[in-house]
């Protein structure tokens, strides 16, 4: 995990630092290009948008965790969180009858006051991320079913609902390109992560705390606070997750959620963040999270037999990464 | 600061300790290893808080309990364990938790300048925006004191800020210190290098055990009253006896060792019973050479014979198999395995001498070991079985040592092996250098103080950039060392080009 | 004869019963020499994930798709999407709350669990506490047959009280470690029904390790259960006819792309099998390992 | 995560190393204490029967992943190997009619070579551990349902099978305490890798990987080899945990599996062992375990209802773990 012993810089041959990011997508870029060349279903815009839509729900829960697992954390309540804000969203729209704007605000709000509990757990009670995110995603998923009566709530009276992911303000202005609000939606939230990672306080004590929270400590900074504030701002992406999710499937599925963790991570630390702190960026997470949605589509676009595709997306992960790793030995 | 007392589990580090510090002074805090001097300033910063005692600031009571409050109260500390953020800039280390902004925003480039300005002020040479984990120890220390700096405070407590610097780094320091001084602000400087002490400071106060010993004006106590005060009994300073090594056999042989800019075609030869000190400044390339040789780094080109037999060495592991073993000079990274307790750490290169049929582990024999290497080297623990963090920094550094010493190896590599020790424990260790030649092993030792490698070498090898400039016999002046070490442009180059 | 190509995205990969569903589907597939793929999402409650594979079926352009939705009203937009490229649909399990399927395959599962209920009764004389340890808590299925069984109960038979209702995602493991905590709470319980193949075979499992005599009935069938009614330690079971509805499924898809009209609804049907009737020819067919 | 600010001892009371680790238990005691005072079903010897054997399986996963924990590592692919290597064994006895010591050694040599495999890919390519074994658990997962079929594989025709873990060599001697053998294997396991981790050359080059791995690579251990060690006996242990189940449920269950490394994780850091490596027992990640198993089974014979259970559960993990750092701070 130590990079200290890197070796040295091969004198003469310097390459640019574009060139250098660019070769970052090498997996990815690889992948679309055998599945083109497989087959011609592929590289359809229909499928493109497939892609790209299976990607927003995924890529948002792991930009969420990637704040978080730059300080060192981890979140495990992304998933079900995502499903709380949902239900939320459904009680304040379809049992209240509230106007949409209240409903949107209401997840996201969801979103930071779970994120602020566990924030506090962490900061304050000293409990270990592992511990409170596992813990709080249990109460989340518990109090989901609880608030939903255990079945979905429709957004069938709120008719501008499904509009959030699945309309398309792109395509009314340029017909040629239908591309789905989600997955603006995506890029909106990975421009305001990547804003906030790079420009602002915030950002610069999460790879702070990532990268020696003692000496942040002895630093004089108000390191709870700040901890506290990272998962806020995580528990408030989840909530925009859960509008997404909730938009896609026109109603707030109660008991989904669990395990939608494990992919988020996986985007995350496939796209070359550190689980133990103090590096990563929010491009490399989006990167991870196609990577994981092309597999998975192209994969069944071969018609691969479901139990092969298992195997080969667990080889072509690993591989992927170490693709990566060489990339970056041989730089 | 009265009455200071402080207990860790097992330990009492502080006991009735006092210290004061007047506004433009230079106080010296003095003491072994272990004495408690780091105690009893991050109870002053805020790290720790006391078990008892009082803390007074121009004459009024303070609680002290955050380092934030002590920065309010306009104290700052340069800590002896570097507490850097490795993955921040080091302009980001020196402004953490006052970046300048403007709308919410950080303001990188004002920070960068802000940056740049301190660097200046101390005539130092580094990008703002390098990360931190790039940097080597000694530039790392240097962000550090600039990041003391720039809180511009009345109280400014520099734990052994010159432990992992040149003497021309040495030098710029005091510099500063001494225009600090003329402010009115008031220093604590704690260091184990006797001569600073007599060059910079106005008082000395001297810890021993965690109690306060004494007070003394620094211009006329002599040294050996200070030493004294500190080890409680009176030290005898006998000049060392080498013996001659000249046509003892080979041990280790390096030829046109390379990497890159970092190594380029060194090549040196080592005789049993032989100290080869190694000399040169900061960035000259000495602890890559050495790295190279254990097979910790990659190699370019070159070749490694050890008693006249070439050998291939792709990792420690094959050095350690070759009788080679290498002290790194950053125990925290490269040295200990700080969750490990004092008898595993010393044991852990040795822990296949330890193990018996089915893997299983003879404790009792590394109990033995551990124990007989804490009572050789005065380690100061409450037992074998502490934990190695929570020791001292000296400390720490003779557990690492202890591990190579159990290990015995024919070819030891010390890096900065004294680094943090106190007096009476560097006489140990350098009689032990000397021992361990008398009996025939081949070592090198890297370091930046130029009378340590004086006193212990036979022969001098000087490096700058890379370059192997010189092999000096052990007598020379530093003058001469100092000639080789800036030597820029290099008569081999030359050869080469020829 | 065109060699079609059909994909069929199902609730469910892994278990036995969609693991039949697949065995039928293949089994048209031989016979009326068309192409068939068979997806589905790992648990029941992964709606989204179903969507994108419908999605990826979709981009694959095949003649007809079949489908088992998770989520009627969520796979609405993509059924348009396939409606509009001339893509037929056939519905298959629990039905597509929509007109855009040309027909639903299915089983009852309400009245199935009703049957269930009835056996339930009769075999603990009309009387007594019972539980129920199904599979998931908001899947159609696992809803229907909850309440199928509950309501039957609360309807037809006022002296039997349905104590404890328990989800163990059809995961066999938990679903032993469930019934074996209820037993131990409810000494006196008569009898438990196990809403699917995993939860089952979790409650026979249960009884089993704990030496009790309860009365166990099951649903659907695999190698274990019919393993296990035979034996004697389940009291009989519920069986759709999985295999058929597979089968059903296809062959309405390549009725459909040969232009004919289909029903609304093809009932694959259900049935009560024990060991006195489980070797029975129909019976037998509709059972799978 | 850091301890240096603790607080000084408390002069005078020194309290008994034997009380210390009693205390450990405290929050599996308080939790058996309230479920019996609440069901008088609880503390039946039937009753905590079932909740031994109901720990026997994920205690088993979860000392296999203290092991890769301590080294600073993870493993998620405990749960799907242990259902690969049930699959083996259903192969080696039911497919090949093998006599049933050799499907017992099939099953542990499959976890071997498995955890082989990963412990390469991470010490030899550098692939972070998270991704290699989430690689792994992929593959794993869909090599069990290509192998078998995707279908059980019953061991009907191997009588003893049944009896590795729901046989009971304690009752046949001892009627009155019919402690199923299943119980005692997870013991005897727990045994062996607390005597691995403290008596042997293993299980302290595995303390000291997690503490500073370059600093024991520069004494010059093969640190790969040990690596690669410890997460091969990890996978062996994972073999014992797939011979468990399948035991107990008669069968290999190829889809089973996913999701139990969760379960195995949580253990472990409720039983205090540190996900950065360095420091764990296994005794702290046995009463882990069984505060899980205790927490489900009580929350069922109190017959709670199942989506209030998930929020139970989830906030006395928090508390449990937040209990057991006060106690560890105020000693
Ligand atoms: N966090 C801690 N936990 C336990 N013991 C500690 C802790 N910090 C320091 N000690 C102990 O307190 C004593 C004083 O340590 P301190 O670091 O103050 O010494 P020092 O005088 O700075 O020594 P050095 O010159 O080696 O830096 C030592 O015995 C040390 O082992
Ligand atoms: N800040 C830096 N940025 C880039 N390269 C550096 C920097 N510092 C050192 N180097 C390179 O690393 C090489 C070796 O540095 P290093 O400090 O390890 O040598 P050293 O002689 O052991 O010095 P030290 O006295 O610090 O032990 C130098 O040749 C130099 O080119
Ligand atoms: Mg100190
Ligand atoms: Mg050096």
């Amino acid at each position: 995990m130590t990079d200290t012993a890197a070796p040295a810089q091969k004198s003469g041959i310097r390459i640019s630092g574009a060139f250098h990011r660019l070769l970052a997508f090498s997996g990815l870029i690889a992948l679309v290009v055998v599945f083109s060349l497989a087959s011609p279903n592929f590289m359809q815009t229909q499928n493109i948008l497939a892609i790209l839509q299976a990607t927003s729900v995924n890529g948002v829960l792991a930009i969420a965790a990637t704040l978080v697992i730059i300080t060192g954390g981890i979140d495990l309540s992304v998933g079900t969180l995502m499903t709380f804000c949902a239900v939320i969203a459904g009680v304040i729209l379809t049992y209240f009858g509230l106007p949409l704007p209240l409903g949107v605000l209401g997840a996201i709000l969801a979103g930071t006051a779970s994120g602020l509990v566990s924030g506090t757990v962490i900061a304050k009670l000293k409990v270990p991320p592992f511990i409170a995110t596992l813990g709080m995603m249990l109460i989340l998923k518990g109090l989901s079913l609880v608030i939903s009566g255990t079945r979905p709530i429709y957004f069938n009276d709120t008719p501008g609902f499904t509009q959030i992911s699945q309309g398309s303000i792109i395509g009314a202005l340029v017909p040629a390109l239908p591309i789905p609000n989600g997955v603006l939606i995506l890029f909106a939230v990975a421009l305001i992560a990547a804003f906030v990672l790079g420009k602002t306080a915030l950002g610069r004590y999460t790879f702070a705390l990532g990268s020696n929270e003692e000496a942040v400590r002895l630093s004089g900074v108000n390191v709870d606070r700040w901890k506290i504030a990272v998962y806020a701002t995580a528990g408030s992406i989840c909530g925009v997750a859960g509008l997404l999710i909730a938009s896609r499937l026109n109603s707030a599925q109660p008991a989904l959620g669990q395990g939608y963790e494990l992919d988020a991570i996986a985007a995350v630390v496939i796209g070359g963040t550190s689980l133990s702190g103090g590096r990563g960026t929010v491009l490399g997470t989006l990167i991870g999270a196609l990577i994981i949605s092309v597999l998975a589509n192209g994969l069944r676009i071969l018609s691969v037999a479901q139990e092969w595709q298992t195997v080969v997306t667990g080889t072509i992960i690993i591989l992927a990464v170490y693709a990566d790793i060489l990339r970056r030995r041989t730089l | 600061m009265t009455g200071i007392d402080k207990s860790f589990p097992g330990v009492r580090a502080l006991s009735q300790a006092r210290f004061e510090l007047l506004p433009g002074e230079v106080h010296a805090l003095m003491g072994e290893n272990g004495a408690g001097k780091s105690t009893l300033m991050k109870i002053l910063s805020g790290v720790y808080a006391r078990d008892a005692g009082v803390v007074k600031l121009n004459g009024m009571p303070v609680e002290i309990t955050a380092p934030r409050q002590a920065q309010d109260l306009g104290i700052s500390i340069i800590h002896q364990e570097l507490a850097l953020m490795r993955d921040l800039t080091a302009a980001q280390n020196i402004f953490i938790g006052r970046e300048p902004r403007r709308f919410g925003i950080l303001d990188e480039a004002r920070l960068n300048r802000d940056a740049a300005a301190i660097f200046a002020s101390m005539n130092l040479r580094l990008e703002p925006t390098v990360k931190v984990e790039t940097l080597t120890i000694a530039k790392q220390q240097m962000v550090e004191i600039a990041k003391a700096l720039s809180y511009r405070s009345r109280v400014l407590i520099m734990d052994e800020p010159t432990a992992a610097l040149n003497d021309a780094e040495i030098a710029e320091l005091f510099a500063i210190i001494n225009r600090l001084k003329a402010e009115g602000v008031g220093i604590v400087y704690i260091s184990h290098k006797m001569d600073e002490i007599k060059r910079i400071s106005d008082r000395v106060t001297v810890m021993r055990d965690g109690e306060y010993v004494g007070t003394v004006p620094a211009a006329d106590t002599p040294i050996d009253t200070i030493i004294s005060m500190m080890v409680g009994r009176t030290l005898t300073n006998e000049a060392l006896v080498i013996p001659n090594a000249a046509d003892a056999p080979l041990a280790l042989e390096v030829r046109n060792l390379r990497r890159g800019r970092e190594i380029r075609d060194v090549s040196f030869s080592l005789r049993q019973g032989e100290i080869l000190g190694f000399a040169g400044l900061m960035g000259a390339g000495r602890t890559e050479t050495a790295r190279a040789i254990f097979g910790a780094d990659r190699r370019e080109g070159g070749e490694i014979w050890v008693r006249g037999q070439r050998v291939g060495i792709a990792s420690p592991r094959d050095a350690v198999e070759k009788g080679i073993g290498y002290l790194s000079e950053d125990r925290k990274l490269f040295g200990l395995a700080t969750g490990l307790d004092v008898r595993n750490n010393i044991a852990l290169a040795s822990l296949s001498r330890f193990t018996g049929p089915f893997g299983v582990l003879d404790e009792a024999g590394m109990a033995k070991a551990a124990q007989g290497a804490i009572r050789q080297l005065a380690i100061k623990t409450p037992s074998d079985t502490q934990e190695a963090r929570l020791l001292s920094g000296g400390n720490q550094q003779k557990v690492v040592i202890a591990k190579w010493l159990l290990r015995d190896c024919d070819i030891l590599i010390f890096d900065e092996p004294t680094r943090g020790i106190d007096v009476g424990a560097k006489s140990e260790i350098y009689k032990l250098l000397n021992a361990l030649a008398a009996e025939g092993k081949a070592i090198i030792v890297i370091s930046s103080e130029l009378p340590e490698i004086l006193r212990l070498s036979h022969r001098i090898a000087v490096m700058c950039e890379g370059r192997l400039t010189g092999i000096l016999p052990g007598g020379s002046s530093q003058e001469e060392i100092m000639r080789l070490a800036t030597m820029r442009e290099p008569a081999m180059e030359l050869r080469h080009a020829g | 004869q065109e060699n079609y190509d059909i994909a069929l995205i199902s609730k469910g990969f892994q278990h036995q019963f969609w693991q039949a569903v697949k065995a039928g589907a293949d089994q048209a597939a031989a016979e009326f020499g068309v192409n068939v793929t068979f997806e589905g999402p790992d648990t029941e409650t992964q709606v989204d994930r179903q969507m994108d594979m419908l999605a990826a079926a979709l981009s694959r352009q095949p003649d007809a798709i079949g489908f088992a939705a998770l989520d009627s009203q969520a796979a609405t937009p993509l059924l348009q999407q396939a409606a509009a490229a001339n893509i037929p649909i056939i519905a298959f399990d629990s039905g597509v709350d929509s007109d855009i399927p040309l027909t639903t395959v299915t089983t009852d599962n309400v009245a199935a669990a009703a049957l269930a209920a009835d056996k339930m009764a009769e075999l603990i004389g009309n009387a007594g506490k019972v539980a129920v340890v199904a599979h998931d808590q908001t899947s159609r299925t696992g809803i229907d047959r909850v309440d199928g069984f509950v309501n039957r109960i609360a309807e037809a038979y006022p002296d039997i009280e349905v104590v404890s209702v328990q989800y163990g995602g059809g995961d066999q493991l938990q679903s032993t470690e469930i019934t074996k905590s209820i037993l131990l709470a409810n000494p006196d319980l008569k009898g438990i029904f196990g809403a699917n193949e995993g939860s089952a075979l979790g409650v026979a499992n249960g009884k089993t390790e704990l030496g009790s005599d309860i009365v166990v009935i099951g649903f659907d069938s695999g190698a274990a259960q019919k393993g296990m009614v035979e034996s004697g330690v389940m009291a009989g079971a519920i069986t759709q006819n999985p295999v058929g509805i597979g089968y059903e499924t296809v062959k309405a898809a390549i009725g459909a792309l040969n232009g004919e009209t289909l029903p609304e609804i093809i009932d694959s049907g259900f049935d009560w099998y024990d060991a006195s009737n489980m070797n029975d020819p129909e019976i037998a067919a509709v059972l799978y390992d």
